[in-house]
């Protein structure tokens, strides 16, 4: 096993989890600012990459689809909040989980009345096609980009909460609802704006990993649940937690499903290491939140003290 | 996701009553949404387009999508044969669907005559007088690939497939006739749609070459990911990842993949013409290996109800054994495990005025039959 | 001592820097009402808490006669006999009144762990649940719903539910909050009746309920007890009137 | 009418319809009516399992596919065996409905019990994730655990037999799928009525107040889990018969999503909840699938309405607010 293929294993993981950190940001902010678990936040993530595909197979140009991408997300999300979410702050978790259930059933249903059943393939953007020397080992150009988008938008939003007012409400909303009332903030339009937020990211993670996987209805369910994971580990409601979580998450994910097979392969014959290697490494990530939800139960960074 | 489009035949069928009065529904199972839909709507548009073609006839079908889900394709399937009163089922992509559905149906004395999934284990012990194959056993074209990855001088090849029936059937069928070493063997995940991980074992491995089995979506994403990986080894394959229906998302990356098939677009001979161009006439897209498949079910099952009756189910069964229709692939004849014997070709992704599509360049083998057939005791 | 009913051992609590309990002792005694007060924010809650399990001490220990009761949850505490009500009424909200002391009672005889016999066909626990309304004269609103019921009827069912546990002694937050002149005047009444039964660690911001009703006071002030004494005592203790009265106290 | 009377109409007509329907059908050569029948019944197990932990205890399980998996892979696993004659750690497989339900159930309460230990000393949202993360564990457990089909599934070619049944036929199918029904309906009334459902009960609504009455919540809640888990996973046992076929689906998360989902279109809690929620369920996929292929958007949109305007599901909307005497 060489260092070149440990690298890029290394490098996958972090790419796999900057774009689940995209996702989590959303969802961590929902729930610490508003309360509320967002079942319908894969939704979100679909729609991204289904705007970004549809405008870019018609204009030719990924960024502006891109654009569309996060734009049509947003307005999505907008809208849903203020037609739907907005009437279940003050109820229980079971029913929040049960409307966001039914708004994935009927987004995933009007994406495939809307686009189709076939999933649509949407190009990398020339500049960003092939691959690059990283001087140990090759890599693809767009996965690298990837990784630094990631990065900047991470950064982004630290400063967007550091340093805006707009971070100054959301940092009140989460550490005490009653305190930005106080304040004099307008929380109908905070909650829009916070979920909008969200929307925005998941759908510029949808479709950034469009361009390199394939976009079709059911995309966003398989992240939605690793980004459930994630901010359960990393402290629901905390930003620093979804990092380090979707960090965790990405580089523990891809190192198991490549290592365990061959650890295993240790003690076992090489089918049936394949199979045991590959049914641990994908419990993995769910072994890691229910250890980290035993001994520590508000997870790693929680929000709130 | 419950596409449903009864096609009755002509007025006439019943009333006219040809031959045989009784009219025979045909349940269809495939996969129309997800990754994997190009596939099924190939089958189903070939199906069609020979039911078409054919005029007058007494098939009523009834197509249902499984959304490339087993548990799906069980419900339809008892659906269809409780509901629907289906006399023959067919259609399944999937050869882990078919595992699901094909021997409960067959045991209910309904026939299945699969247009694709071709699981090596219902070629071999389990094989059964009412499941009948037009497609190919799994294992033949990968076979074809792997005789000619010897003649492409390969060494040092990585093979690698999703972990499902038709996969490891794949991979078995690749190492059967492949003499050089091995440089790497994968599983994926069925319907897995970032191959980062692999591309990064592939780079690795030292390989001088690459086998993949990956049909549908699967294919779409690892090729495209694998252009933009640097990794440049060449690749052979089976038709599956490199048909009709894969090839105008891939694009260019896919020219000069060498590829084994029973059957091409470019096949000399006076039925595949018509059928290439009817369907292109139809549907206004170059036909896929599954739309040929889908075509030659469909004329099977027509050849068979001019014979008998398909409430006569030994009779019908004797009529189907018959194949007693002009194949698109050429000459067809049954293995005793009612599965085709047939040549495979060879096949290479090229671009025909601006048209990416597949030419034959070579056989693999002359009249190929499975190796499963053996442990059948039909 | 026979005659200790309940004793706290230097029972300590910190949140970080604050000692919300710092060092507490005290002892309820047969027959006594031991009234706790102390201005707002003096640890009262936290006290509670730690008396009734809710809350781990860092330090100290809850003897219920004599019998270690540090290391035990809030229903194990309540089984061995610690009979608490709830500051702001907390009650089962869906159930009628007899329901809610019903519950008590099922804990209180055997266990809840039974699986077949319908619960409201067991008449010996109606009755005994009616019995315990009727004491604190609830009887006539048996069958309504405790979300329904009045806030004073509320405070009323908290003491009948801590009745219904037949307790070792009583542990009773607040019981007069809310409920009107006529109200208090009526339980205080009980009270006196109610301590022979079994002692009363009572938490009271009304000070002329406490001062008629208390054998003993302790004042808590800043997580400790500053002074410990029978009604008049505590009147005279200058440190108390310093806190209560915002009187100097000399230097 | 008062609502007590309305609700118990409502229940003996649901479950004389539910017998009545699939007669019919059999009378006139309807198999797949009563298949669908049988469906409905198996779903209603399942739920009445869950309406123990979440309608009784509060407990939002969003793990409970997992038991219904269990339940379905012990099936499965023994048929398997016993088709092929061969042992799993040491004991040949069976094809007899009545050991594998026993096995099922106390296989599926032990995961339970462990899940259970665990998860509740959780609460709130931390509750619904640790115990979707238990069952998509399992999901992906049997996912990639390659001896009993992994991905693919595992087929059942033979139903397997109970005692003076012909279960391959779908009538004798339903009549086990019902009488089934029925015991853990009358388990559910009985558990919820005793001094058990009246302690679980009241932790769901104030676990202080029970605390402070010498009820320890831990104990009841996890009791209850364990009972709950044990009744979905002889639903699970039941589910993988009629349809021949165990897969990891039966695990997946929006099958746990589903059961919650029967429950809330009922009524959570309700005795004949999950029935009634079953029931329409099923109906609204085979009423509208056959209308247009977007069914699951109308069904969305239904569920949005419910849960936004209808807390009480059907029965609550019918019978109004559930008493407790």
């Amino acid at each position: 096993m060489s260092l070149a293929l440990v690298l890029e294993q290394l490098l996958n993981g972090v790419q796999f989890g900057l774009m689940l950190f995209l996702m989590s940001a959303g969802l961590t902010l929902v729930f610490g600012v508003m309360g509320l678990i967002n079942l319908a936040h894969g939704s979100l993530y679909m729609i991204g990459a289904f705007l970004c595909a549809a405008l870019a197979a018609a204009t030719g140009n990924f960024w502006l689809g891109l654009m569309a991408g996060i734009a049509g997300a947003a307005a999505a999300g907008a809208l849903i909040e203020i037609l739907v979410i907005r009437r279940l702050y003050a109820r229980d978790h079971l029913d929040q989980v049960l409307a966001t259930f039914a708004l994935i059933l009927i987004l995933s249903e009007g994406v495939r009345m809307i686009f189709g059943p076939f999933p649509l393939y949407l190009n990398v953007p020339d500049m960003l096609r092939g691959s690059v020397d990283l001087g140990i080992t090759r890599y693809s150009l767009y996965r690298l980009a990837l990784i630094g988008f990631g990065v900047a938008v991470a950064l982004g939003l630290w400063l967007l909460i550091a340093k805006t007012r707009l971070g100054i409400q959301i940092r009140a909303g989460e550490s005490d609802r009653e305190m930005i009332a106080a304040l004099g903030v307008n929380i109908r339009w905070l909650y829009t704006v916070v979920f909008a937020l969200g929307a925005a990211l998941a759908g510029m993670a949808g479709a950034l990993v469009g361009a390199i996987q394939s976009v079709q209805v059911g995309m966003g369910e398989p992240v939605l649940i690793l980004a459930f994971v994630v901010i359960v580990i990393g402290g629901i409601g905390s930003i620093k937690g979804a990092m380090v979580g979707a960090l965790l998450v990405g580089v523990i994910d891809t190192m198991g499903r490549f290592l365990l097979p061959r650890i295993a392969g240790l003690f076992l014959d090489t089918s049936q290491a394949m199979g045991v290697g590959a049914a641990l490494a994908s419990m993995l990530i769910y072994l890691l939140m229910a250890l980290v939800l035993i001994f520590r139960p508000q997870g790693l960074f929680p929000a709130h003290g | 996701m419950k596409l449903k489009m009864t096609a009755i035949a002509a007025l006439a069928a019943s009333s006219i009553g040809a031959a045989q009065a009784s009219e025979v529904t045909v349940g269809m199972i495939t996969t129309l949404s997800g990754g994997g839909a190009g596939l099924g709507v190939d089958v189903r548009d070939g199906f069609q387009l020979a039911l078409d073609m054919a005029g007058e006839h007494n098939i009523k079908l009834v197509v249902e999508d499984d959304a490339q889900r087993p548990e799906l394709a069980v419900q339809i399937a008892e659906r269809m044969i409780q509901s629907e009163r289906a006399d023959i089922l067919t259609g399944i992509i999937w050869s882990n669907l078919a595992m699901a559905v094909v021997p409960s149906t067959v045991a209910q004395d309904i026939f299945y005559l699969s247009p694709n999934a071709g699981p090596s284990a219902l070629a071999g012990a389990n094989c059964h007088p009412n499941y009948f194959n037009v497609a190919w056993q799994n294992d033949m074209l990968h076979e074809g690939a792997g005789a000619y990855a010897n003649e492409l001088g390969y060494e040092n090849t990585f093979i690698m497939a999703p972990n499902y029936p038709a996969g490891t059937d794949a991979l078995a069928g690749f190492k059967r006739y492949y003499e050089g070493n091995l440089a790497g063997e994968l599983f994926t995940q069925v319907g897995q749609t970032d191959y980062a991980a692999e591309i990064a074992q592939i780079r690795a491995s030292g390989a001088d070459s690459i086998f993949i089995f990956l049909p549908g979506g699967m294919g779409i994403s690892f090729m495209r990911q694998y252009e933009q990986s640097g990794v440049d080894l060449p690749i052979v394959s089976a038709a599956f990842t490199f048909s009709q229906d894969i090839l105008p998302a891939v694009g260019e990356a896919a020219l000069g993949v060498f590829n084994a098939s029973q059957w091409s677009p470019d096949l000399d001979n006076d039925a595949n013409a018509a059928f290439v161009a009817a369907f292109q006439g139809a549907y206004g897209r170059l036909p896929s290996l599954y739309a040929s498949q889908g075509f030659d079910t469909a004329n099977l099952i027509l050849s068979a109800t001019a014979k008998a009756d398909v409430q006569d189910r030994d009779a019908f069964r004797e009529a189907l054994r018959e194949a007693d229709f002009t194949s698109v692939r050429g000459d067809f004849a049954w293995a005793p495990n009612q599965h085709p014997i047939q040549r495979v070709y060879i096949r290479e992704v090229v671009e025909v005025d601006g048209v990416i599509t597949n030419r034959i360049v070579g056989v693999a083998f002359d009249e190929h039959r499975d190796v499963h057939g053996e442990n059948c005791p039909m | 001592m026979a005659d200790t009913i309940l004793e706290l051992k230097g029972l300590r609590k910190n949140f970080g820097a604050l000692k919300a309990t710092d060092d507490v002792s005290l002892t309820l005694k047969r027959g006594e009402i031991h009234a706790l007060i102390g201005p707002n924010g003096a640890g009262k809650t936290t006290l509670m808490a730690l008396v009734s399990g809710k809350l781990p001490p860092d330090a100290g220990q809850v003897l219920l006669e004599g019998r270690e009761l540090t290391a035990l949850s809030v229903a194990r505490r309540a089984q061995a006999g610690l009979g608490r009500s709830f500051q702001v009424s907390s009650l089962v909200s869906e159930y009628s009144a007899l329901r809610n002391v019903m519950l008590a009672l099922q804990s209180r005889q055997g266990h809840s762990y039974r699986f077949l016999r319908p619960v409201m066909m067991d008449q010996a626990l109606r009755e005994g649940a009616r019995e315990m309304l009727a004491r604190v004269g609830l009887g006539a609103r048996a069958s309504v719903e405790a979300a329904v019921l009045s806030h004073g009827e509320r405070r009323l069912l908290e003491i009948a539910v801590a009745l219904a546990l037949q307790p070792r002694c009583f542990l009773l937050d607040e019981p007069m909050a809310g409920l009107g002149s006529e109200g208090t005047k009526a339980l205080v009444t009980f009270l006196q009746e109610l301590k022979s039964e079994a002692p009363i660690l009572l938490i009271e911001h009304d000070m002329d309920a406490v001062f008629r009703l208390a054998d003993r006071i302790s004042v808590l002030v800043y997580g400790r007890i500053i002074a410990t004494g029978t009604a008049p005592e505590i009147r005279a203790n200058p440190q108390v009137r310093a806190v209560y009265l915002g009187e100097e106290t000399p230097a | 009418m008062d609502n007590q009377r309305k609700e118990w109409l409502l229940n003996a007509g649901v479950i004389i319809a539910l017998f009545a329907v699939p007669l019919w059908a059999l009378a006139v050569g309807e198999p797949f009516i009563i298949t669908l029948a049988t469906r409905i019944a198996i779903l209603a197990i399942a739920a009445v399992g869950l309406n123990i932990a979440l309608g009784l205890g509060g407990m939002v399980s969003f793990g409970h596919a997992l038991y219904l998996g269990v339940g379905g892979y012990v099936a499965g696993i023994a048929a398997h065996h016993a088709f092929a004659g061969t042992t799993v750690m040491g004991l040949p497989g069976t094809n007899q409905m009545l050991p594998i339900w026993v096995i099922a159930m106390l296989l599926s309460g032990l995961v339970a019990g462990v899940v259970g230990a665990l998860s509740l000393r959780t609460s709130g949202i931390f509750f619904i994730m640790i115990t979707l993360a238990f069952a998509q564990m399992g999901f992906f457990f049997t996912l990639s655990w390659p001896a009993y089909g992994g991905e693919d599934g595992l087929p059942i070619f033979v139903r397997n037999q109970f005692p003076g049944l012909n279960t391959a036929r779908p009538w004798d199918m339903f009549l086990l799928a019902y009488g089934v029904l029925v015991a853990a309906l009358l388990v559910f009334a009985m558990l919820r009525a005793a001094r058990f459902g009246a302690a679980l009960m009241a932790i769901r609504q104030n676990p202080d107040r029970t605390a402070a009455v010498g009820i320890s919540p831990f104990g009841i809640k996890l009791v209850a889990f364990v009972l709950s888990g044990m009744i979905t996973g002889l639903a699970g046992a039941m589910m993988a018969d009629l349809t021949r076929f165990v897969s990891p689906a039966m695990m997946a998360w929006t099958m746990s999503g589903e059961l919650i989902v029967i429950i809330i279109l009922g009524g959570v809690g309700r005795l004949f909840g999950p029935v009634v929620g079953a029931a329409l369920l099923v109906g609204f996929e085979v009423f509208f699938g056959g209308l247009t292929e977007h069914w699951k958007l109308w069904l969305g949109l239904v569920l949005l309405a419910v849960v936004l305007f209808a807390r009480g599901g059907l029965i609550g909307l019918i019978a109004g607010r559930e008493r407790h005497g």
